[in-house]
């Protein structure tokens, strides 16, 4: 029972960041501010879910299945490197950006 | 089997002649002789049982599917003709040796000849219809190559071509006709059908058959309106023109009007359709011929005007009619052979066949002008000649003979017409070129020919003689004995000069006396002629015809094929979707009663492929936009998979899909695209139609097919995978051991591709872009810190994965492909982390030998079966009982797996590294954008 | 029953977070938003695979899980490279 | 469920015989990319919807239909080769018929 | 010890990777992994040839922990920012000056920084003098800049040089 | 008794895949090594297949259970008349296409003869499988291998033309996979012969599924086939790749030819109940109008090359509407005719290409220059044609007339006798206007002759012609007893749902 609470929990938190990480995605207002919410929030969003499964399949199997955790690692390890990759995409296109973008060593057109 | 050996030793001949041309002129043209004459015994050994009224037949299966057997058949007909096409051969090719320029080497010449020789013989001598037909067609082979001997000029190449069209097609149009027979009769044993005219006259297809066979008698005979082959045909070499165009092939066609003549004729259809035509063809053919000013041209419309006389003769479909057409294919033979060789000499001693420069020869060569001047005296049906004879007669036919119910007297009225022509070419040809003043600009002055080129000649004018003075000792019983053949029964009839004052008689005078006034009318004549025939004849029809038919073709391909690739896939397209639209015709119950719940989750997935699918279609100009949407579409297709219970086919699609996006990608640099839509509204909605149409098709096929019920051999598997494949992965089982076959043939795919992308991929230049489609340039940083740290360490991780995943895909999801996607992904993204060289450098194998050894290893562990005695691909499994380590499975499938596994990295690598390469190629720079 | 309401509401929260990432992506306006979409999309999945499995009770789901965050990284690796430098090997 | 599938799969014939019919090597090549997707579905769609019951040996009472996986997954495979090709002969046209245009229209454009 | 295991930690990493993926620890499995532990890292040392030298792993587990620390901190801190304050922002770039030198070190540290509160890791100037940090909200910036020094970077540079 | 297998059988698959994977191991070989390699193969594959075609001669259909699972389970491969003729058919083209490419053509790409195997191998399979999704993936192959050596050798016509004949095939190839989906959800099977079965009691509501997956199957064979409308890739493609490949790619169009005979005797064959005939109405219309438009397309064509790919989509035509028949007589033939067509096709390939190179304007039909070595050419010329356009004493003529014949009972007899006689007069007229245009027009060449041994491969395909209607007797005695055979698919299925593993026999697994 409090395995099913504590799977229960984790597994709402979890989608409940993964929603926030979406939701400021949509509607944060310029592309690097956009940037924060999936590579965070939705990093533990999955953390949490995944927390969540290591637990429920370690209490059904009996013995610890901490294979989930593989799959957390690997976010956290990606994660911000697509975020940086992204952001060095949009400084390198000079998209719009709220807060004054530096000048970087990039060709002019 | 002796009449075999009629056509087989011309056969020999042809290929020996030519063989012999080193050893000199004479060599080919003894070897031809040889032929001719070696054959002409075998005839004369059955000639005696022929004029003793019996037949020699001899067959041996062929084809019996097609009915067709090697049967010969030798009786009177075919006696007439086969000692006509050898003698007068013979003499042609004693003619030929003399005529020919000294720069020929013959050996081409003679076996052409033979050949055609040979054609002829069979198509006289056949007793099959389909041997008959082949031979025939032969004929019309070999006659082309003949006429186009000289193919350095353009009339013989004309000439050979016309003929060739011509008289092709009639034998296509005789092929048909002959089907037709066979199938009516049962058999296509000649033999059987002579013997089945009642059968075939009275059957529905009496007429079509009919029509097919005429056409085909009718093009080879030059009948009208197929006549116009002929006069071109003249291009070929006199000796050719002797042989084929007036005494052999030509007859070919009212050979086979006698052929046929029990089993066709009688009715009113072929009194109508063959004597009509004949008579048509008699006219034109004698007025036409008055006009020639070429001597060859004249002869041959003499030759045309004459066939349609024999024509007619069959077409009256009487007894003494049938008579009368074959005594004249005898004398006409005679006659006219020898007047194509006398036009030869002159052409050959004077060096032209204008009649409008040659006058007088009588002075310049006297024995040959005595020669032409007899033979020409038979063709226009003067007494003692035994071409009167035979016109005699055929005088005498037409007014026995019921024409046009009404009008007794047009059918005599009309051949005696055709005689004044008849007659008023004949001495044409005499006057205007023996005498008539002196000749008009030779290139040489003329004189008599050698002496053996003169010889065939005299042989031949010496026949029209004997036979005109003496019938009865002379040509009766060969005469007999082909109208035995022909009809079965030899009619009453007289072959005598003399049958007192009648009307035939009356007839010959008015052509004979008619035909000089027409002639020294001619001038006025030919100045009317001109006027009223401006030259719109089937010849034209025929150029126009052959011209336009080229244009017309390249029209309709122009305007079908317009090397439009969309054109291609909409018929593609709407094909599929006319014959899915036919299968549901009828109607389909599209609920089969399985029924799966849905949830929101599918509903939301559902939204979303919605979407990018048609939002894919949206943004297709932006190109990169496409891609982003596509791998969303993608990523659905994966969770479609995992929803309902394929966890292998997710692990694929989604590596694949990643693999295919970075390919894409690689593409995209060098396709940036940018340009904007030029498409017209009805070509949308033609587009959007088909596809349309296509997608409701297939999406009411995939209900229909979802709802039911179904009884597959799936339960097999499910049951047997793991007692007999070893593994509870029944997909991994099913791909690596059951139908091992599929995997071992896509792994090849897979080699076969990275074989043909590496070859596609040599020395291609592309214009690099220089930046993107904004304009702006390229980030400068080529390899990103961050990125290429971090890919570093991942590499190991994945390789861990991948051998995780390969490991144990006989049991749980997995499996080589997924292993080898992910391994190769993850060496790829070195390449895209790090670059190709620097991954090149620490990658030291070459992808080729990789794939080669992935393929052969699956193979060999597929062929290690048979030295168990089981087939290719049987799996065995290993259970070792390990201390420490417990039990361990080895299959032999997993060796399988590992050669897959071994093709996957090696094609992905191999494909993406080399793709990458193609901006390392000497760099094109783009020309200005919308240049 | 109080970890089956949770895997519903769970459900719902990332199909939600889902469509917004569509939203996103759909919108853009700029192409690195368009990818991050596709990147958050491709990681909400896996929350979705994840919660699959504890749904059905199932271990399938892990592999898929694992797999899709390796190449979902690639994926965005590659498009953001061919943002940055249009050839992505070179 | 079925219907929707089934609509899916119509949708995404749809839109990729659209592209198909498109004038440029590009569009073309997504259109058959979506196309196989659809292609793919169809066939997998063959062994019915089935969820949770994966055609592994250890866990459920039933399974899904295993054949139609194994074909499918046989396709993908197939099918990334050929689509490597295709985007490779794309290219090739691209530098051999300076146009990746397949209207017929890359003739004038050689001139 | 170099040729043979070239990169130690990688190795033990591995082997957790292995007994991770299979979810069981058996001898056999071990013993695989083991396998694997030692071939792999062979395969790929050429790959990644620069080899972060860890001086201190215990400091490293204490440098993770506190970074998985700042993570949950992290993504509260954005959700309420994300909920609450979307349209009071005040994002701005930071340029971090670099101590580190290390690659390996400079791609921990830009990690780190992505994954904690507010900020991502935008770029890394091509002298690796520089590290650009866009702020999600940044009252000020020098305050932040000075705190990723002392939290992430002071420690990194004893871990991994 | 144990059940050896007979492993014979297995041979021509097994021999171009080996070659295959060992010819890309060792690709940096010498070209002579590589040559030699493949030419072993080719030989051998020569021989099994003569053997494979003798043994059939028995009559019996032979199985061969890959794998040793049972069918339907497992995949198999079966040898009956059909499947051994077409094989022997390949074998013999290839080896003179490859005795033709090892001359010179093999060198101008990379990979020829790897390519090359690999094609034999998707033909071999192709004829030999017993599974319908076992046929896809070697249409996959071969069509793969095609791919590549189409584009050998590069140039902008053969790679424009290779896209086309890419872009229309992966379609097809998806319409394939889609037809296999609609015939397993209502058979539960894809063994050909127990779809067979299936079909004869398949219950009424599933018949209109089972139909559009059998008709979709009539279009992706149609289009490997080149039948209107399915053929414009073909005279592109053809008329653009090297001669050697262009004379392979003679059989490829007859694999769609097999697959329609193959799948529409067993599968939708006369006992097929509901469904038999299924694609009767479509075969003879559109195999009369593939005539029609390949004859229009000799007609227009301006190069020689074009002429003889046009010439493959009429042949095909004339193949097909003996098919369409679906008589016993009709399809005996079609197959004597399939014999007679891609040999003499394949020929005449490799004959443009000689023409081509011996001149310099190419394989144009202009009267421009003449080829060297006109003589012999011509004669080959001569002979082809003469074939193709069903003149005596040629192969042609006995092909178009056993066609002829078999459509006399048939109520479209008017139809075919029309389309087929108008076709070869038209031929006539094309191919006479070619060949004197060629070898009779203009001023001889200074290119040099082509060698004897080049002439070899290009005299010995089109000199089959004759030797066909030489031993016309035997061959049409072949072709009835192998129509004989495919059109009654009870034997077939028989063997194939009765052949026992050796696992069962022997007890247990290896
Ligand atoms: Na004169
Ligand atoms: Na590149």
């Amino acid at each position: 029972m409090i395995i099913e609470l504590l799977v229960a929990f984790f597994l709402v938190v979890g989608a409940s960041f993964a929603l926030i990480g979406s939701w400021g995605l949509l509607r944060l207002p310029d592309f690097f501010t956009r940037l924060h919410g999936p590579t965070k929030a939705t990093t533990l969003g999955i953390g949490g879910t995944l927390i969540a499964s290591t637990i429920y399949f370690s209490a059904q199997t009996g013995g610890p299945s901490l294979h989930e955790l593989l799959v957390t690692l690997f976010l956290f390890i990606t994660a911000p490197v697509s975020a940086h990759l992204l952001a060095k995409a949009a400084l390198h296109q000079r998209i719009r950006s709220i807060a004054p973008p530096p000048e970087i060593d990039e060709p002019r057109e | 089997m002796a009449l075999g050996w009629i056509i087989l030793l011309p056969l020999i001949g042809a290929v020996v002649s030519p063989l012999l041309a080193r050893a000199g002129r004479d060599a080919p043209a003894w070897a031809a002789g040889a032929a001719t004459a070696l054959a002409l015994l075998p005839a004369l050994w059955h000639a005696p049982a022929i004029f003793a009224g019996g037949e020699v037949l001899t067959s041996v299966p062929w084809i019996p599917q097609l009915g067709l057997d090697f049967a010969l058949r030798l009786d009177g007909l075919s006696l007439l003709f086969v000692l006509l096409i050898l003698i007068i051969g013979l003499l042609v090719i004693l003619y030929a040796r003399y005529y020919l320029p000294k720069s020929d080497p013959l050996g081409r010449f003679f076996a052409l000849l033979l050949l055609f020789q040979m054609a002829m013989l069979g198509i006289v001598l056949s007793d099959n219809l389909i041997l008959l037909l082949v031979f025939w067609e032969l004929t019309s082979l070999t006659s082309f190559l003949l006429v186009g001997y000289k193919h350095g000029s353009p009339e013989a190449r004309r000439g050979a071509r016309m003929a060739l069209v011509i008289t092709g097609s009639g034998g296509l149009a005789l092929l048909a006709g002959f089907l037709l027979l066979g199938g009516m009769v049962g058999s296509y044993s000649l033999s059987v059908v002579l013997a089945s005219g009642e059968l075939v006259r009275n059957h529905p297809l009496y007429l079509p058959t009919l029509v097919l066979i005429l056409l085909g008698a009718f093009t080879k005979s030059a009948q009208f309106p197929f006549h116009f082959w002929l006069p071109h045909a003249m291009s070929a070499p006199t000796p050719v023109s002797a042989y084929l165009h007036s005494a052999t092939m030509v007859k070919a066609g009212v050979f086979l009007l006698a052929r046929f003549f029990p089993v066709f004729s009688g009715t009113e259809v072929w009194f109508f359709l063959v004597g009509g035509v004949g008579l048509a063809t008699l006219l034109f053919g004698a007025y036409t011929a008055l006009f020639k000013h070429d001597l060859k041209g004249l002869l041959a419309y003499s030759t045309i005007s004459h066939l349609g006389l024999i024509t007619l003769l069959f077409g009256l479909g009487t007894p003494l009619g049938a008579v009368a057409g074959l005594f004249h294919i005898i004398n006409h033979a005679t006659f006219k052979a020898s007047l194509f060789m006398a036009a030869g000499i002159i052409d050959h001693e004077a060096g032209t066949r204008d009649m409008r420069r040659l006058n007088g020869l009588w002075k310049y060569m006297p024995h040959t002008a005595t020669l032409a001047m007899v033979a020409a005296a038979a063709m226009a049906g003067v007494p003692l000649l035994n071409g009167f004879l035979s016109k005699e007669m055929f005088f005498a036919e037409t007014i026995h003979v019921q024409w046009l119910t009404q009008s007794q007297w047009l059918l005599p009225a009309m051949a005696t017409l055709a005689g004044v022509f008849s007659v008023a070419y004949s001495v044409r040809f005499i006057h205007d070129v023996f005498f008539n003043g002196e000749p008009i600009d030779l290139p040489r002055t003329p004189h008599e020919p050698p002496r053996w080129m003169k010889i065939p000649v005299e042989l031949l004018v010496a026949v029209c003689l004997l036979v005109g003075i003496l019938p009865g000792q002379t040509v009766r019983p060969l005469l007999d004995a082909a109208v035995r053949g022909t009809l079965g029964e030899v009619p009453a009839f007289s072959l005598a000069i003399w049958h007192g004052f009648n009307l035939p008689l009356l007839m010959s005078l008015v052509a004979l006396s008619g035909g000089i006034l027409i002639y020294t009318l001619r001038h006025r004549l030919f100045a009317l002629h001109d006027r009223l025939f401006p030259s719109v004849t089937g010849e034209v029809l025929f150029r126009r015809g052959t011209r336009a038919a080229p244009w017309y073709s390249r029209g309709v391909m122009d305007r079908f094929d317009n090397g439009s690739l969309q054109r291609y896939t909409a018929w593609l397209i709407g094909s599929v979707v006319v014959l899915i639209g036919a299968a549901l015709w009828g109607g389909i119950e599209l609920d089969g009663g399985l029924w799966t719940p849905i949830d929101g989750v599918s509903v939301v997935a559902a939204v979303i492929l919605v979407i990018a699918a048609v939002g894919t279609v949206v943004v297709r100009h932006q190109r990169m936009l496409a891609l982003v949407m596509t791998s969303v579409v993608g990523l659905v297709v994966t969770l479609t998979f995992i929803h309902f219970s394929a966890p292998d086919l997710a692990l694929t699609q989604i590596s694949v899909e990643v693999v295919t996006t970075i390919l894409l990608l690689l593409a995209l640099f060098f396709l940036p695209g940018g340009e904007r839509p030029e498409v017209s509204m009805p070509r949308r909605l033609r587009d959007g139609t088909l596809a349309g149409l296509a997608g409701l098709g297939i999406a009411l096929l995939a209900y229909a097919m979802m709802t039911r019920p179904g009884a597959p051999i799936s339960d097999y598997f499910l049951a047997q995978a793991e007692p007999l494949g070893g593994g509870t992965n029944v997909v991994n089982v099913i791909l690596v051991d059951f139908r091992g076959y599929d995997t071992l043939g896509e792994i090849t795919v897979l080699a076969i591709a990275a074989t043909g992308i590496f070859a596609l991929l040599q020395g291609l230049r592309l214009p690099l872009p220089q930046g993107d489609l904004s304009g702006r340039r390229w980030a400068r940083d080529a390899h990103p810190l961050i990125m290429a740290a971090i890919s570093r360490p991942l590499l190991p991780l994945a390789l861990v994965v991948a051998i995780f995943i390969l490991m144990r895909g006989h049991n749980e999801p997995g499996g080589g492909f997924i292993a080898g996607l992910i391994a190769g992904t993850a060496l790829i993204l070195q390449h895209l982390a790090s670059g190709i060289q620097w991954t090149q450098e620490r990658l030291r194998f070459r992808y080729f030998p990789i794939i080669g050894l992935g393929v052969l290893l699956a193979t060999v562990t597929g062929l290690g079966a048979l030295l168990l005695g089981y087939p290719f691909l049987t799996s065995a499994v290993l259970h070792l009982d390990l201390p420490l380590i417990g039990e361990l499975h080895l299959a032999s499938a997993m060796a399988f797996d590992l050669g897959v596994f071994l093709v996957v990295v090696g094609t992905v690598m191999l494909i993406l590294e080399n793709l990458g390469r193609l901006s390392r190629q000497p760099h094109i720079h783009p020309p200005e954008e919308g240049s | 029953m109080i970890l089956q309401t949770a895997v519903y509401i769970a459900f719902v929260m990332i199909s939600l977070a889902t469509l917004l990432n569509l939203w996103r992506l759909v919108r853009g306006p700029d192409q690195p938003d368009r990818i991050l979409a596709l990147d958050t999309l491709f990681i909400n999945t896996i929350a979705l695979l994840v919660l699959l499995g504890i749904h059905f009770g199932s271990a399938v789901y892990f592999e898929s899980a694992l797999v899709l965050a390796m190449m979902g990284f690639i994926g965005t690796a590659a498009f953001c490279k061919y943002l940055l430098r249009g050839d992505i090997i070179e | 469920m079925e219907a929707l599938v089934a609509f899916a799969i119509g949708l995404l014939v749809a839109c990729g015989v659209y592209l198909m019919l498109r004038a440029r090597t590009f569009p073309v090549i997504i259109g058959l990319v979506l196309f196989s997707y659809a292609t793919n579905l169809f066939l997998f769609a063959a062994g019915r919807l089935k969820t949770d019951e994966p055609p592994l040996i250890y866990a459920t009472q039933s399974y899904t239909d295993p054949l139609p996986q194994a074909l499918v997954l046989t396709a993908i495979v197939i099918g990334f080769a050929m689509t490597a090709f295709v985007v490779v002969l794309a290219l090739r046209a691209r530098g051999e018929l300076g146009s990746d245009r397949v209207d017929g229209g890359e003739r004038e454009e050689e001139r | 010890m170099s040729r043979w295991l070239p990169h130690p930690l990688l190795s033990v990493t591995l082997l957790v990777v292995w007994l991770l993926l299979v979810n069981t620890v058996s001898v056999a499995q071990v013993l695989f992994g083991l396998l694997l532990a030692v071939v792999i890292p062979r395969f790929t040392s050429a790959f990644w040839p620069e080899r972060p030298r860890v001086r201190q792993p215990l400091r490293l587990i204490r440098y993770l922990l506190l970074v998985i620390g700042d993570i949950v901190i992290a993504n509260f801190h954005v959700a309420h920012l994300i909920l609450f304050r979307s349209h009071r922002l005040r994002p701005a770039f930071i340029e971090l000056p670099l101590e580190l030198t290390d690659e390996f070190a400079i791609t921990v540290l830009a990690s780190t920084v992505s994954l904690t509160p507010g900020t991502v890791s935008a770029d890394v100037s091509a002298d690796r003098r520089t590290l650009l940090i866009h702020c999600l909200d940044a009252p000020d910036p020098d305050a932040l800049c000075a705190e990723i020094k002392s939290r992430y970077e002071a420690p990194l540079k004893e871990i991994l040089g | 008794m144990i059940p050896s297998p007979d492993h014979l059988l297995v041979l021509p698959v097994a021999i171009p895949l080996l070659t295959g994977a060992l010819l890309l191991i060792f690709a940096r070989w010498p070209l002579v090594v590589r040559r030699a390699i493949s030419g072993v193969a080719a030989v051998l594959l020569a021989l099994i297949a003569i053997q494979l075609l003798m043994m059939s001669g028995d009559d019996a259909v032979r199985v061969y259970l890959l794998g040793d699972w049972a069918a339907p389970f497992g995949i198999l491969l079966v040898l009956d008349r059909l499947s051994a003729l077409m094989l022997v058919l390949t074998a013999l083209l290839a080896l003179f296409a490859l005795a033709y490419a090892v001359q010179e053509a093999d060198s101008d790409g990379h990979n020829f003869h790897a390519l090359f195997q690999f094609q034999l191998l998707g033909l071999n399979g192709a004829f030999l499988t017993g599974d319908l999704f076992n046929l896809f993936v070697f249409f996959e192959i071969l069509l793969l291998a095609s791919y590549g050596l189409l584009l050998h050798g590069g140039g902008a016509e053969r790679t424009r033309a290779g896209l086309h004949y890419v872009v229309l095939n992966l379609i097809g190839s998806s319409f394939f996979l889609i037809a296999a989906g609609l015939l397993y959800s209502v058979t539960g099977t894809l063994n050909m012969a127990d779809l067979a079965v299936q079909m004869r009691a398949l219950p009424a509501e599933d018949l209109p599924i089972a139909a559009a997956g059998g008709l979709l199957l009539l279009a992706v064979f149609g289009l490997k086939a080149a039948l209107l409308p399915l053929h414009f890739w073909l005279p592109h493609a053809y008329g653009a790749a090297a001669a050697p490949v262009a004379a392979l790619f003679a059989i490829m169009t007859k694999v769609g030819a097999y697959a329609i005979v193959r799948v529409f005797t067993l599968v939708f064959g006369v006992e097929a109940g509901p469904l038999a005939g299924l694609a009767d109405p479509w075969l003879l219309p559109v195999a009369l109008a593939s005539i029609a438009l390949g004859t229009i397309g000799v007609l227009a064509s301006d190069d020689l090359r074009r002429m003889t790919a046009y010439l493959v989509i009429a042949s095909v035509g004339t193949l097909l509407a003996g098919i369409g028949l679906m008589t016993e007589a009709g399809l005996s033939g079609a197959l004597y005719y399939l014999v007679h067509t891609t040999l003499v096709t394949g020929g005449l390939f490799l004959l443009a290409d000689l023409v081509a190179n011996g001149r310099r304007v190419g394989a144009r039909i202009t009267p421009r220059e003449r080829p060297a070595g006109a003589g012999v050419l011509s004669v080959l010329f001569l002979l082809g044609a003469m074939a193709m356009i069903g003149m005596p004493p040629l192969s042609g003529l006995i092909g178009k007339l056993l066609i002829l014949l078999a459509a006399l009972p048939e109520p479209a007899v008017q139809w075919v006798w029309t389309v087929i006689l108008i076709s070869s007069a038209m031929l006539l007229i094309g191919l006479s206007r070619a060949g004197i245009t060629l070898f009779w027009r203009g001023p001889p060449s200074p290119q040099a002759a082509p060698s004897a041994l080049r002439l070899l491969p290009a005299a010995a395909l089109i000199g089959s012609s004759p030797l066909l209607v030489i031993f016309g007797g035997p061959l049409t005695d072949l072709a009835a007893a192998t129509a004989g055979q495919v059109l009654n698919p009870d034997r077939y299925v028989e063997a194939v749902l009765g052949a026992a593993t050796v696992r069962e026999t022997v007890g247990g697994a290896p």
